[in-house]
């Protein structure tokens, strides 16, 4: 090959890589690498992990391919986008189980070398998957991977497993050059990570990273480059960072505010058990986690420990969720905080365990025997994770309730930069605490009069003794109660004590006009879609804005007028309804227009911008 | 009212203003007389002291304590008081539990407090019945019992509750009867000693719907001949003038007589509380009349790490270790450029 | 004392009698033998027992009494009644505790003898209960029973504790001479009862009987006797039967009408424990009953049981309930029948497990994780519960899914005629069993093109060995499918599976016209009282009518229209308006207006009245 | 396709048309091949079998067989299986459990399940990891090991799922390992034949998540000396020309070498897998390198009646004495009267 001009570069608003390959490939290192290196040139990214289903499925079959996708850009960036417009495929198999992820018309950067007929059949392809004419709606670069690694990294004194590893820097280092980026920053983390420990093993990475960028610079197969401009983003300092520890983390502020203790109380479940990965990391920081021995377990050791005052949480998605359900009515019933995690996943039953959806928001709201109210939360985005968790355990703490935030396995596993906060600033968190009177009996059902919320004696302090329970209790003194009137009483002030919880949460915001049209409404993980269409519609002229809920029940005060300020309401959610019907019953003054989806994958903007399109 | 005062704590300090809702004639109630006597030995802080209960006759036991008490539900004690004691590790925390709410619902919590050895005691009131639901079978009802959910007997085999905390893994299990205030208090003071799941059984007569059930162990006349209470470092001796004993045959044990077939004192088998290996633990909780007396007194008592001391050495251990001091580090280190 | 002529006789449409004493006086026996003389001569009744919170409280003390309520009539009647026009108190603590249960101006008969200071003071009154000028409002008998009956049974040979017990017998009998009932049916069963093991027992108590009775003949202070003619009621043989009973032998006879076993998986709890203790007696009818360790284990063995081909039920009250979700929604997945009993009782929480109410609604429609409808079903009266626990059956086998019927408190311990049904006559069950057909691959998730169900495959069956689970499944194979258009058609059809259960149940009735003014709309065991209230306003010419749904998920297929024959909807309910929710989501067209009580205490038909009065 | 054909069924027989998913070099496969292999030995007709399952990698076992199969919920297999085979005693129902399944979430059910005794085979594969949700630790983890959700190390003291089950009650308790395929086969098919609750434990290798946990059993060189394998009748001996063995001092196992201080064979203990106390088989079952072998093969094996023929004498006894014989009868029986 002789070295060639480079053709020209384009300017992108945006764009979506994707990288795709077998388990063992690296390939979730290589995204996110990516994505550093993106994120350091002030590009705004969001990026999601496709891991596959199966632990570790033989290699170069489709079950066995892991993905990782990202979208970068010059504007604001709030998914890692629908369709890719760049795929590096390291395999066939890598390819067939991708190629639905990719637009027609982009680029597909293949490892020639692992498109032989071995390849091709093991991935389940009948032929050459190359020579399929289908193929001609994209634009194949045939990159010799394989073959060029190797000789790269031929003196490295690598065993050939070893050798063979590198394959992905040699692919990071073709998109680097492809997208005008410098290979900075993934050679200093390569010597970071290898350096010490196996120099040889960094210097072949960076071999292979470096003959890839050449690769680029010197063929003639490849397309223009493409210059992706920083985008224009508050300054601050940022970090990735994905939802699920995004969460944790905002957990562990609250705690630090409170100055007491976090206990998490979890038992393992995807997409819910990298918090508690997380969080175990942190015993430091006054943090407890127990893996209980069942989910049941899980929340009662959580009760327990709100009891002591600490804050007590638990996590799950939802088959676990599902066995919380009794021992979350006795935390209501005794009026102690309480914050559970549900992870939402494809349901129902076992359902999709690694895929995403929207359909425990019934469970949430409504999961419990008997009158049950407690307030339910969403969080939007992976890094609003922190922000609501956050929130979880002030509301749960002052309002002496049980709080269930819902996150999504989208959020969860995907990640965005994240403006570092001052925890400074973060709002204060005040345990209402009971105080002992020399001489008066001590009333565990007394309730502050604005909040309705009775007040927290923490077992140790003297002239407080006092005792609880599930069964229904007396005002004020919660002795055990069995008066109708009590009861009634007792039920209706354990709701108003729920419904007030709205003069503390923000009102509902509106992006866009203010009234309209139509207004979208969602709520949840879906945000960054329902946002980006919206956004493109009214760019292109259309009369329609976002409400995005995040505070679920009690819903914002001024929902109604949200609401009822536009002409249409289109209610866009990952289930069959289970919002909608809830507004209905909520606002029946509205009427509501549903488009759901129930595939356990998110939206796609470009399916959400088709479906406002039939209401505008 | 706060009990840092000085005169010492009596029993009346820790009876609560609730009116008690058992039968009359319920054992409960001497169990109850016995723990409000013994929490003045504790020498604790009656603040300190947290009474927690799953649902049953027996777990409505917290409301009639003048400490802290939280009744539950039906299973979840252990789990709840698991994440009560961890979290604050200076409380003295209690379950009280029913042979239904610790055995049949609760298995799985009872199991795993004690494999974990979390430092708690836990009161097992076994009248093998369900009590509180009106009559039905317990995993501890003797099979052939016609309750109201078996009118034909009983054909599960039942749970020996000691047996299946050897097998779990406990580090202390005694037994005592509702019929023994002095046998009751010295126990629950000494379990309440142990560091770890103290696991009590209480063989509790429900007047209602089993009643009599342990009279073949309780009765006057015979009763110095059908328990034998269990010391550490004493030989296993009983009978109205101590003149009966056990010994070890293979795995077995046998009742002999002292002075008959030239059984003296020194074959006697001395008990060992402290012996890490349960196997002999466990015959001694599973000797049933009329072959063999049944056993009361502190049968195991060994030493074991609770859970709480290896999470407290956890911690400390990242905290020397530990790099990021505060959330504030934490979330600015690794990764992170500036805009 | 002197005889003295009788006074006339009143003629009443229908009167409501107490009889209430301490847990061992007997009082459900002499309340059940009041009841059945007078169903002997042709009364319409329904009665309830007020059974105490505490398993037995101190003799004497208010925590101990026990109670009976009876209504019986000459028209039809349709509830215990809403207070007492007679009760019976056999000492002060039944009288201070059931005093809030009588109308002013009722007929008070006290055992004289039992009113000591002493026994005042153990009920916790001050001073002479007779003394309080608030008993004024009554008209108080004071009958010597206890002294009148030791002396009536003096000579019986029996000691001090069994005569004593014969007191209730000395009441019985004073109150059939109130209302001109012959003892006879009392002798005659006294006689089976003790007869042959005790025949003094059985001569002591008809001696207090008969003593009971000569005292009304002969005292003055008796006001006048009372008749209350036989109803017109359908001829045929009756029997008592309460509502427990009556779901037990619903649930046997679907089994015996479809041939195979009933499989009942239960962990006792109140108020649904009876049920369990009704069928274990009946092992002979091929009934298989597992206490089980848990109520997870309880609804798991039964799905195991429908697995293998049987019927598999489950019951449970709230806590319990809400603990078989997960569960639950398997069976929803693998398209299994199942039935799951929810004796709803006073929540949330442990709550007020003797009391009733209807708050499970939302569990059970909407309580579990992910989309996962089931078949939601509620009984109206005690004997209804066996037609409804025959449906449960039918619609769970014919249709493959769960369903859960709603029964509570108040009709599982109340009781009532039941016209003894001729079996022969009930619809037929069709289990849609899947037929192997050689050298075809048998496919587990076909579908009746009509019901959407899929073939049951017996494990047993040569041919039809396939496999099933809770992960998402491949439309027809069965397989696991986490392919995202398979995963919203297979929600899509398992929820339309679940909505065309409405093509195969009865449509909606109403009492009254089909259209007017108001419509009071409930649901399950609120029927007696609306009813009565319904009918007693039309009949003083008030435009109202009632729909009582027993059908709940999915409704009938006309309720639209019966709810929109209306200008108001009154949805009453005993909680806090989760029915009138889920009308607000299913027919967002219409608007509702609420009543609702949650005191652990049916309506009364005396308040619905006055808020129907609000409406019209 | 029936299976009422003549020819003898095969592996082939049994195995269902679906792509197996565990990792390349997962023991699950050996097991699968084992039972795959064992099923033609038991004689049965495969429509009668059934696999049900919780959820786990090993609980994905059921779609790899072809005979009838449930993939359930976490831990929920033995009740639901319960419900299968009280109902239906005619099929022969194998559960499949891993030891998160079965001694973590499931752990009611699994005392429970020994306790009834009800007539199942239980594989539970025990890899001392949580391998589906991808490594964290499970009940049976050795203290230390590094988790997931254990970065410190486990501080949890493990379940010996054995020692769990004798404490329940269990009648029948095996233990192979996933390398060795002709133990395994073996010891499934005598497994089924028990009547009651078979236990088997399969050690178990997570090539990912704890790789080679049981490599100091499985060593080629080293396997002699560190397993035993029993047979009832046998004497206890192992090493590589059966010189070792074991012999009983007091309550504790002692491992000999015969020749060594005058020890002879009929010095060494034979195995007794029928004696009804569990003592000597909790022993066994609890044996640890370095001190001892691991004990394989079928270490209890007693007879008592299944909770399947208490409910079928309860049956036929009821039958006898039942008055009324058809629901028309009963609805009709008792208090009635005619309008
Ligand atoms: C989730 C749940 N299931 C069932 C019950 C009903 N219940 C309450 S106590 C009890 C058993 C009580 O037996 P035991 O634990 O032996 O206590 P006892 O009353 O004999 O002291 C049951 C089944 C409940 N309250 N909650
Ligand atoms: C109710 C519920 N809780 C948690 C999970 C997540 N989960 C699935 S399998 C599993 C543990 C698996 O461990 P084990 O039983 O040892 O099986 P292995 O994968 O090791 O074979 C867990 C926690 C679930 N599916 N359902
Ligand atoms: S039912 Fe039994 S255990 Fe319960 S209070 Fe009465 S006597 Fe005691
Ligand atoms: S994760 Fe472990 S147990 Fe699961 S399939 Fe892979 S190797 Fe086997
Ligand atoms: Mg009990
Ligand atoms: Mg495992």
């Amino acid at each position: 090959m002789t070295p060639t001009q480079n053709k020209p570069s384009a300017t992108l608003e945006k764009v979506v890589i994707r990288f795709a390959g077998d388990s063992g490939d690296g390939m979730q290192f290589t995204g996110s690498q990516f994505a550093f290196t993106s994120a350091l040139v002030g590009n705004d990214l969001a990026t999601f992990p496709d891991f596959p289903a199966e632990i570790r499925a033989p290699k170069g079959t489709t079950g066995g391919v892991s993905g990782f996708q990202i979208q970068i850009g010059t504007v604001e960036i709030y998914t890692p986008g629908d369709a890719a417009d760049v795929l590096v495929a390291m395999n066939p198999a890598a390819l067939k189980s991708n190629l639905k992820f990719v637009k027609p018309g982009a680029n597909l950067i293949i490892d020639i070398d692992a498109f032989d007929k071995r390849g091709a059949k093991k991935a389940g392809y009948e032929g050459d998957p190359l020579e399929n004419p289908k193929m001609e709606a994209y634009h194949i670069i045939q990159a010799p991977i394989t073959s060029l690694t190797k000789k790269a990294v031929a003196d490295s004194g690598l065993d050939t497993k070893s050798q063979m590893q590198c394959r992905n820097m040699f692919a990071l280092g073709l998109v680097y050059w492809l997208f005008e980026r410098s290979v900075d920053q993934t050679i200093k983390e390569l010597n970071q990570k290898f350096g010490k420990k196996a120099p040889a093993v960094a210097q072949a990475n960076t071999d292979a990273l470096m003959a890839g960028y050449n690769f680029g610079l010197t063929v003639e197969a490849l397309p223009s480059t493409y210059k992706v401009p920083p985008a224009k983003k508050a300054s601050g300092t940022y970090r990735h960072i994905s939802g699920n520890v995004a969460t944790a983390w905002g957990l562990m502020a609250a705690r630090e505010k409170i100055g007491n203790i976090l206990f998490y109380g979890s038992y393992p479940i995807t997409p819910a058990s990298d918090i508690l990965h997380e969080l175990s990391k942190h015993k430091h920081l006054d943090v407890i986690t127990l893996q209980a021995e069942d989910e049941i377990a899980a929340v009662c050791s959580a009760i327990g420990a709100s009891y002591a005052g600490q804050i007590g949480v638990t996590a799950s998605s939802g088959p676990g969720i599902a066995l919380k359900g009794e021992a979350i009515g006795l935390a209501m019933m005794a009026e102690l905080p309480l914050v559970i995690l549900n992870v939402q996943r494809g349901g129902p039953s076992t359902g999709l365990p690694t895929k995403t959806e929207q359909s425990d928001l019934n469970l949430a709201i409504k999961g419990r025997n008997g009158e049950s109210p407690i307030i339910v939360l969403s969080a939007s985005t992976p890094s609003q994770c922190f922000e609501m968790a956050y929130r979880a355990v002030k509301l749960a703490v002052e309002h002496m309730t049980p709080v269930m935030l819902l996150t999504d396995g989208y959020l969860a596993n995907g990640s965005e930069p994240w403006k570092i906060p001052d925890l400074g600033a973060l709002p204060p968190i005040q345990q209402p605490l009971a105080v002992a009177k020399e001489g008066e009996t001590f009333l565990p059902y007394l309730r502050d009069p604005e909040k309705l919320s009775r007040f927290m004696a923490v077992p140790g302090t003297p002239g407080l003794e006092h005792r609880i329970g599930g069964l229904e209790k007396q005002d004020q003194t919660g002795n055990v109660s069995y008066d109708p009137a009590n009861h009634e009483f007792m039920v209706k002030i354990r709701a108003e004590k729920i419904a007030r919880v709205a003069n503390y949460v923000p009102e509902q915001a509106i992006f866009g006009p203010k009234e309209g049209e139509l207004l979208v409404v969602g709520w949840g993980g879906t945000f960054g879609a329902l946002r980006t269409a919206v956004k493109e519609l009214r760019d292109e002229g259309h009369n329609v804005s976002l409400a995005q809920f995040n505070y679920l029940s009690p819903l914002p005060k001024n929902t109604a007028e949200v609401l009822g300020n536009f002409k249409h309401r289109l209610v866009c959610e990952l289930n069959l309804g289970q919002f909608a019907n809830y507004l209905r019953e909520q606002f029946p003054q509205y009427t509501y227009e549903q488009y759901n989806k129930v595939q356990g994958l998110p939206f796609t903007i470009q399916e959400i911008k088709e479906e406002i399109l039939k209401h505008v | 009212m706060s009990s840092n005062s000085n005169p010492p704590l009596t029993r009346k300090d820790f009876t609560s203003d609730q009116t008690v809702r058992w039968c009359p004639g319920c054992g409960d109630y001497a169990i109850l007389a016995a723990i409000q006597g013994a929490m003045p030995q504790l020498g604790l802080k009656k603040e300190d002291i947290v009474f927690i209960s799953g649902i049953g006759c027996s777990s409505r036991f917290p409301y009639y304590m003048d400490t802290y008490g939280f009744h539950t539900i039906h299973g979840r004690a252990p789990a709840l008081a698991t994440g009560t004691k961890l979290s604050n590790p200076e409380l003295d925390v209690w379950v009280v539990t029913g042979d239904g709410d610790a055995l049949a619902i609760g298995g799985n919590h009872f199991i795993h407090l004690l494999r974990r050895n979390v430092d708690l005691n836990v009161l097992l009131f076994n009248n093998e019945i369900y009590g509180l639901t009106k009559g039905q079978s317990s995993p501890t009802s003797q099979p052939g019992l016609v309750t109201k959910s078996t009118p034909l007997g009983v054909i599960d085999r039942p749970f020996s509750p000691g047996q299946l905390a050897m097998g779990a893994g406990g580090t202390f299990f005694a037994r005592t009867i509702d019929t023994n205030p002095k046998l009751m208090t010295q126990i629950f003071v000494e379990s309440s000693r142990h560091r770890g799941t103290s696991l009590i059984e209480i063989l509790q007569n429900c007047v209602i719907f089993n009643d009599k059930v342990f009279e073949d162990v309780t009765q006057k006349e015979t009763q110095d001949d059908h328990q034998i209470h269990l010391e550490h470092g004493k030989p296993m001796l009983f009978g109205k003038d101590k003149e009966k004993g056990l010994i070890l045959k293979g795995f077995k044990l046998e009742v002999v007589t002292l002075g008959e077939n030239g059984v003296e004192e020194k074959d006697i088998l001395v008990h060992d509380a402290h012996e890490q290996d349960p196997s002999l633990h466990t015959l001694l909780i599973n000797m049933t009349l009329p072959t063999h007396p049944v056993a009361l007194g502190i049968i195991r008592d060994v030493e074991a790490p609770t859970y709480g001391d290896l999470v407290k050495a956890q911690k400390a251990d990242s905290q020397r270790k530990a790099k990021v001091k505060s959330m504030q580090e934490l979330i600015e280190s690794g990764h992170t450029w500036i805009v």
